[in-house]
């Protein structure tokens, strides 16, 4: 039982606890994908998309095993049935919206195997949260994801027409700005403590 | 006519081409840096007077290890040096206004490296970095060294020229000894206790914090001598300080004790330094005038809301660096109508 | 890789072994294909439990632990497994030893297995493994699939402890829990705080850089 | 290929997939339920051993202990282990006497959420002990809540007591400033990691107001349960 | 044009350059000498060059025709002295290359009267008439394009003329031209207009002057011929407010479409010069023979304007005003838009309103050239709205394609205001201009090939 506020959720997991300059999660795609802007917005809503399927799925899990006493099969469960649902909501809106599936199709299967989904099924199943607070969760840590991708992607794309020493090209100037990201959003530590 | 004899005699010089347009406005660049220096001296001068020896001592330090960083890392990627611009001085000496007067020389020292090689030299240097190097610097350091860097120092102090702060002169790498006291900055007892200073006395700058914050009016006047002249965007503070102003101004008609007075925000803290020296580094802002006034909104808004319901009394740095980070966004979004075309830049007929 | 093609009778041991297949197969992983530093995978975890060298070498172990076991029982299934599931029975196998992990450690310290927290249970999406079972176990024998996963099982650790140390030592002042500085020591605490991790295995993969690129040269 | 060829492989095909799947399905389940099964007892036992010292910390003096579920007004005393459920654990001396109540409490501090546990005395109306269960405070700044002696002092006698009407505690917790400490309820501040002490203040405030009014309604329930 | 747009006689951006006109502005036109030999390239104007109707030792009487038009795009040219045509061969011009053109030797002590042709009356003649004797006059845009006026005054099918715009603007730095034709000519100015308002159909004249010719303009609003629609407009001083749109958009609050010509926005615009010559010339049927160019700079000592005949070369203008002996720049034109010569072969041309002479040292030569500090004061200069930051950093890496499809370059219409203003000296126009033309090549051949 958690008796957390749902401000309070949204608000941690979006500039306390980002995922990515906080936790370290979906470190690669963060990397991978946050070259341009246009990508990146892609990542973002699927990546957000499969966090809400799965954290659904996740909850149905953790009460399903819950009552038949199996709560070692959680983790290979999880990801099982996380993989298999995504596939089959990627062949459903393959069929119901092409323009849709173009725009996120490519990234889903990639995304399923992915730390930051099944992160947060385990943190959402840790903190005992309930139903509705589970999908405020979702949609603000695939919210706080977005954001650190779209920060990072506008940065990236700015600095194409910049000529960083030769060094440090590539990834080691993408984790220094992450770096420094992460030392930004530091300011909010602590928002609603008082 | 005597022909081409006399001629070849008259003009001796081969001449010069260049393309169109043949004048320049004559402002380089490195004026416009060393003006911002010129500014902000009133400022430094002043937290000498009001600091004594440990403050100019951090200004120099700050100051030196900048300047050295950009000498030696221009050097080492074979490259001329370009301390001649100033742009290395500005860094420091702003990195030494935003910290503590009796900060460990040798924390300041790091900041400046980290200022001028994470800040600036990683990101193609000049004109090409992405945060504001000086800020990068502050927040490294605050990152690192918490404790150190909310040690405050006694403004006045009758003995401040005749000798160091203990904390100042620490050994590298060693822990400072607190002969300073914490926590007693205006927005810090006004976070925790409830304790508001008067307006006057933060305005003059009779109230201790960071070295370069206190004395709001010769930052004001610093920012006025380069809007005048052109070398600062003052759209960029107005509306920072605005924004901060209105917001504070509801909250505190709304519920007068739990929020400051708009007064004490603006001249509390190192929003004043901030919003006039800091948040308007060119490099670091949206170029555009629409840009420009979301960039100051979006400053001002993250600075109420850190320091009314965040965890830390002050969050400008935080603040600006966050603004930083929005601005390539703004440049790529807000973009003005191309004469002659619509608002999406089509063509227009008739 | 066998640099001496001539007189092998009379190489040395040390020279056969350096020389030999299975000892690059092992070698690889260290450093020219060392999965963090050169293949930059398995970020997650290498950043966000690398703030302690014993974190780092725990969690460098585990992982280890998690890649030769699957890899092992991949390459011996890889003639049986159809095409089409094998992501999905690769994923299977992980899962069952990453869970296994997570209980051996649960049983062996509580302390630990709160300092490495949820990172354990991601093991099993850490993109250096899927990788390895796909780009390896599912295409060699098992021997080689062994010395594939300690490869790059050492590699991993390697990283994740030049990570460990130095932000330790600057951000803790001390290596493995022991001081090595004066009590008086200034702790950098950002060396352990997120941003710290991500300056640190910058500079890091920048140092890898140079020595790249000198080798180059 | 043939038609009918074709068919006929792709049901090999499948039918071999689906018996590989069922086939490390099995395996694995079985070594998973195999790990889980030998490692159980352990992973329980040091679990349990972590939780008891950590409620023999902070209620001083007590030799054995007894956990009880509050569900509303209402206790009850369980075995084993209960899920989503708010546990009170009892200690009680050697002589079977109550000697003070452990509780669970949990709120946002600087990094993360701070969980704790806490003793209290309902003799004397005070919280006697404090032990941090899990906070991501910032080393050498927020961790002080956990390590810190001089802080940790406030806990040995920390005054909570109920006011007239039993309903609210008198003088709620509050955190100060280092050094300004004058009442009983206060809690004396830590210089440098003024966030997370606060936090510590506010999270006892929180919890002490809404359980001591309910464990007090069921004071005669423990009296009974100490005579046992 | 919607309910927010508050038109305020000027345009969006622009810059201040010191203006430099009290120089020469007091001093009227004067009479220049003629050259013993004056030099005629066949490629004056914009369009196709004239093609030579005389042969070489033929003689030649002033206003005779000695090029004819090349086409359509094209104008003919006439001599502007008489005397011998010496040779036809290549001549030296501005851009630094070779072109035929016509060397001609002035008799010495002839007296140079013009010879008259076939007079066109405003009153009879019809729009075609008066084109036509536009083109044989061999009048092109003396504002500095040299661009063919009867080109531009050709209406085409379904666009009409609302206003005609005469541009007394001369917002150049230096130049004072215009500024003295309106002093002196304002009697062929009207006559021109006459002409013009016949020729385009417009129902109406405006004359748009900078606020610095104010005795200009009452002069000129003193002089309108009773019952005739021409009204007189003083606009703030800016760069570059005489460019075709920016005075457009000053005078009549319209903007023109990007990538199209004025008449879509039912606007023509001619130079006052150019209005003046067609109302002194076309009444007597001559070609033109000379401008009115202004000779100033720190590096001339008889700074004034000039009545010049069209061919002199620029090494006697100079030798003839006294020019310094180390002047190290000149510019046809003026500083901000002028060219700058390399070689005082060349001559002056029907395009030449103005040559700028600077001594060494006299020009604050930018020393060095800083990154681009993202300042804005360039998107605060363009008048086009462009970013010439982001223009100039694309440039520099070389992502043509990206400058012309997201960033509008092809509007650029190079008038300098970016580089003056850059504090980091950055050649943005230069930039500009080398990327407009590879993305045009790149254009062409991409069409090319289907
Ligand atoms: C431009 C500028 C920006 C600053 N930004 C911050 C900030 O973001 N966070 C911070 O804690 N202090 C910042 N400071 C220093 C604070 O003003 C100082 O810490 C403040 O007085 C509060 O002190 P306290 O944290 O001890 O209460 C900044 C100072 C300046 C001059
Ligand atoms: C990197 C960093 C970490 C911090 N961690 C904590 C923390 O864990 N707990 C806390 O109370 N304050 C923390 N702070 C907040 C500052 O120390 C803050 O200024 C201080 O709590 C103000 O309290 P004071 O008035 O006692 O100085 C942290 C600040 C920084 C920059
Ligand atoms: C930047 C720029 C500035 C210009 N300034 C003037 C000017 O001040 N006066 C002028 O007559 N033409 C100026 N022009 C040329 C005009 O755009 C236009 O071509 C001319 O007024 C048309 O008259 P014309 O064909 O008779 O020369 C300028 C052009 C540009 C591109
Ligand atoms: C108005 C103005 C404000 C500036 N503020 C800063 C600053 O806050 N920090 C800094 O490092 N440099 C500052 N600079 C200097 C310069 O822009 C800076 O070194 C660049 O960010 C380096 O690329 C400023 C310059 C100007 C003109
Ligand atoms: S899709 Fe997968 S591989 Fe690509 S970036 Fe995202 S997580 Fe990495
Ligand atoms: S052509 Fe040149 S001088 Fe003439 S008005 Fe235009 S810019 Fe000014
Ligand atoms: S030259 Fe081009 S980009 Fe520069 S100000 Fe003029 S129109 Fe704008
Ligand atoms: S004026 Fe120069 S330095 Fe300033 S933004 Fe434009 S190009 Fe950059
Ligand atoms: S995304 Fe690769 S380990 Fe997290």
């Amino acid at each position: 039982m958690n008796q957390e506020s749902l401000w309070s959720i949204f608000i941690n997991a979006v500039l306390i606890n980002n995922f990515v300059l906080a936790y370290f999660l979906g470190i690669c795609p963060f990397l991978g994908v946050s070259g341009k802007m246009e990508t990146a917005t892609k990542m973002g809503g699927a990546v957000t998309f499969v966090l809400v399927i799965s954290s659904l799925c996740a909850y149905g899990l953790h009460s399903l095993l819950a009552a038949i006493g199996a709560p070692y099969l959680e983790l290979i469960s999880y990801i099982v049935v996380i993989a298999a649902t995504v596939q089959l909501v990627e062949m459903f809106i393959k069929k119901v919206s092409p323009v849709l599936f173009n725009a996120l199709g490519i990234f889903l299967p990639l995304i399923t195997t992915n730390c930051v989904i099944l992160a947060l099924a385990l943190f959402q199943t840790n903190k005992g949260y309930n139903f509705v607070q589970c999908l405020v969760y979702a949609l603000a840590s695939g919210a706080g994801f977005t954001l650190a991708l779209v920060l990072m992607a506008g940065i990236r794309e700015h600095l194409d027409l910049a000529e960083p020493p030769n060094i440090v090209k590539g990834t080691v100037l993408t984790l220094m700005i992450a770096g420094i990201l992460a030392l930004s959003f530091m300011g909010f530590a602590g928002l609603g403590s008082n | 006519m005597q022909g081409k004899s006399q001629i070849q005699n008259v003009f001796k010089k081969t001449l010069n081409i260049s393309t169109s347009p043949h004048l320049v406005r004559g402002i380089g660049t490195n004026d416009i840096m060393r003006n911002v220096v010129w500014a902000l001296l009133p400022t430094a001068l002043y937290a000498v007077y009001a600091f004594g020896l440990s403050a100019l001592l951090l200004l120099v330090t700050s100051t030196v290890a900048c300047v050295l960083t950009e000498h030696f890392l221009a050097k080492k990627s074979k490259q001329p040096s370009t301390i001649s611009d100033w742009s290395a001085v500005i860094t420091g000496l702003l990195l030494g206004l935003t910290l503590p007067p009796n900060f460990p020389l040798w924390m300041a020292f790091l900041g400046g490296i980290v200022s001028i090689a994470l800040g600036k030299f990683v990101f193609g240097g000049l004109g090409y970095n992405v945060f504001n190097p000086a800020l990068v610097g502050r927040a490294f350091l605050q990152a690192a060294f918490p404790v150190a860097i909310t040690t405050w120092f006694p403004v006045f102090s009758p003995d401040r020229f005749s000798s160091v702060s203990v904390a100042t002169s620490t050994l590298p790498l060693m822990e400072p000894a607190t002969d300073g006291f914490t926590g007693a900055t205006p927005l810090s007892a006004f976070k925790f206790d409830h304790i508001s200073t008067d307006t006057y006395d933060l305005a003059m700058g009779f109230i201790t914090g960071s070295t370069g914050e206190t004395c709001a009016v010769l930052i004001i006047l610093g920012g006025i001598y380069l809007a005048v002249r052109k070398m600062l965007n003052w759209h960029i503070p107005v509306s920072i300080l605005a924004t901060v102003y209105v917001l504070t101004a509801l909250l505190h008609f709304s519920n007068p004790e739990k929020y400051p007075t708009p007064e004490f925000m603006l001249f509390s803290g190192g929003l004043m330094l901030g919003a006039v020296f800091m948040a308007t580094d060119m490099v670091g802002s949206p170029i555009t005038t629409a840009g420009v006034w979301i960039y100051g909104a979006l400053i001002g808004a993250l600075v109420v809301v850190i320091r009314l319901w965040g965890g830390l009394p002050e969050g400008v740095m935080y603040a600006i660096l966050l603004g930083n980070a929005v601005s390539p966004h703004l440049d790529n979004l807000i973009r003005p109508r191309v004469y002659g075309t619509g608002n999406r830049g089509e063509k227009v007929r008739g | 890789m066998s640099i001496q093609t001539t007189n092998k009778a009379n190489e040395g041991f040390w020279d056969k072994l350096a020389s030999s297949p299975s000892t690059d197969e092992y070698m690889k992983g260290l450093f020219r294909e060392n999965p963090v530093f050169v293949q930059v995978l398995g970020m997650c975890s290498t950043l966000a439990v690398s703030n302690t060298a014993l974190n780092g070498l725990a969690m460098g172990l585990a992982t280890t632990f998690v890649l030769l076991m699957s890899n092992i029982l991949i390459a011996s299934l890889r003639n049986v497994i159809p095409k089409q599931v094998r992501i999905a029975s690769y994923l299977l196998i992980i899962a069952t030893f990453v869970t296994m992990t997570d209980y051996a450690i649960q049983a062996i310290s509580v302390e630990l297995s709160k300092a490495l927290g949820a990172f354990i249970a991601l093991i099993v999406v850490n993109c250096q493994i899927l990788g390895r079972a796909e780009a390896f176990a599912s295409k060699n024998t098992v021997w080689r699939s062994i010395l594939d996963a300690l490869g790059m099982g050492t590699g991993f650790i390697i990283a994740l402890l030049c990570l460990g140390t130095v932000r330790e030592l600057l951000g803790n002042g001390s290596i493995f829990g022991i001081p090595v500085f004066p009590d008086s020591f200034q702790e950098w605490v950002i060396m352990i705080l997120p941003p710290g991790g991500f300056f640190m295995l910058a500079i890091w993969l920048m140092v890898f850089n140079a020595m790249k690129q000198r080798k180059a040269v | 290929m043939s038609e009918a060829q074709k068919n006929t492989t792709e049901a090999t095909n499948s039918r071999k997939m689906l018996v590989t799947m069922v086939g490390i399905g099995t395996i694995c389940a079985l070594l998973i339920v195999l790990s889980f099964q030998t490692t159980l007892p352990r992973i329980e036992k040091l679990k349990a051993e972590a939780l008891e010292k950590a409620i023999f910390k902070v209620i001083p003096g007590m030799v054995s202990k007894k956990t009880f579920q509050l569900e509303g007004d209402k206790l009850k005393e369980v075995t084993g282990k209960v899920k989503d459920a708010k546990l009170v654990y009892a200690g009680f001396d050697k002589d079977g006497k109550l000697v003070g109540l452990a509780i669970e409490a949990s709120g946002m501090g600087f990094a993360d959420a701070i969980k704790v546990i806490y003793g209290y005395d309902p003799h004397k109306e005070k919280i006697v002990g404090f032990y941090v269960l899990e906070s991501k405070e910032t080393p050498g700044l927020g961790d002080k809540i956990e390590k810190d002696a001089s802080f940790l002092a406030n806990f040995d006698s920390l005054d909570v007591a109920l006011s007239e009407d039993k309903n609210s505690v008198k003088n709620p917790v509050t955190t100060v400033k280092h050094g300004k400490k004058k009442n009983g309820y206060e809690v004396d501040g830590i210089t440098g990691a003024t966030i997370s002490s606060r936090a510590v203040g506010n999270l006892l405030k929180n919890s002490t107001g809404e359980t001591l009014p309910q464990l007090y309604k069921n004071k005669d329930f423990f009296e009974a349960k100490s005579q046992q | 044009m919607g309910f927010f747009n508050f038109h305020t006689n000027t345009f969006k951006h622009g810059v201040h350059p010191p203006e430099h006109k009290d120089e020469t502005n007091k001093l009227p036109i004067r009479q220049f000498t003629f050259s013993p030999l004056v030099i005629l390239p066949m490629a004056q104007h914009l369009g196709a060059p004239s093609v030579p109707v005389v042969r070489e030792g033929q003689e030649v009487m002033r206003g005779q025709l000695l090029a004819k038009a090349g086409g359509y795009m094209s104008v003919p040219l006439h001599a502007p002295v008489s005397g011998t045509v010496r040779k036809i061969a290549n001549v030296p011009t501005i851009s630094g290359k070779m072109a035929q053109g016509i060397y001609l030797q002035a008799f010495p002590f002839s007296g140079q009267e013009v010879l008259e042709g076939k007079p066109i009356d405003w009153q009879t003649a019809t729009r075609e008439e008066i084109l036509q004797g536009i083109q044989d006059a061999g009048i092109v845009g003396l504002g500095g394009a040299a661009f063919p006026t009867h080109v531009k005054l050709k209406i085409p099918d379904g666009k009409h003329c609302d206003l005609l715009i005469i541009n007394g603007i001369e917002c150049e730095p230096y130049l004072t031209t215009d500024h003295r034709v309106m002093l002196e000519q304002s009697d062929d100015i009207f006559t021109g207009i006459r002409y013009l308002l016949k020729a385009t159909g417009a129902p109406k004249c405006v004359i748009g002057i900078e606020a610095n010719k104010q005795d200009a303009a009452d002069h000129l609003a003193s002089k309108i011929p009773p019952g005739m629609p021409v009204s007189v407009q003083v606009v703030p001083v800016k760069y570059p407010q005489g460019a075709e749109k920016m005075l457009i958009t000053a005078l009549m609050g319209r903007e023109v479409p990007s990538g199209g010509l004025p008449i879509e926005v039912g606007g023509v615009v001619v130079n006052v010069a150019t209005t003046a010559e067609i109302g002194r010339l076309l009444p007597h049927g001559r070609g033109i023979q000379e401008r009115v160019v202004t000779i100033s700079g720190p590096g001339v000592q008889k700074k004034g304007n000039y009545l010049i005949p069209i061919g002199t070369p620029l090494r006697y203008v100079l030798e003839q005003v006294g020019a310094d002996e180390n002047i190290s720049e000149v510019y046809m034109g003026g500083p901000m838009m002028g060219v700058a010569v390399s070689n005082l072969d060349i001559s002056i041309t029907k395009g030449t309103s103005g040559i700028v002479v600077f001594k060494e040292n006299d020009i604050k030569r930018p020393d060095k050239v800083y990154p681009c500090i993202k300042c804005g004061a360039c998107v605060d200069a363009c008048p086009i709205s462009l970013n010439p930051s982001k223009l100039g950093l694309l440039a520099k890496f070389e992502v043509y394609e990206e400058m012309a499809a997201k960033y509008n370059l092809m509007d650029c219409f190079e008038c300098g205001s970016c580089s003056y203003v850059c504090p980091s000296h950055i050649p943005l126009v230069q930039y500009f201009r080398s990327s407009k033309s590879i993305v045009r090549k790149r254009n062409a051949a991409a069409k090319a090939a289907g």
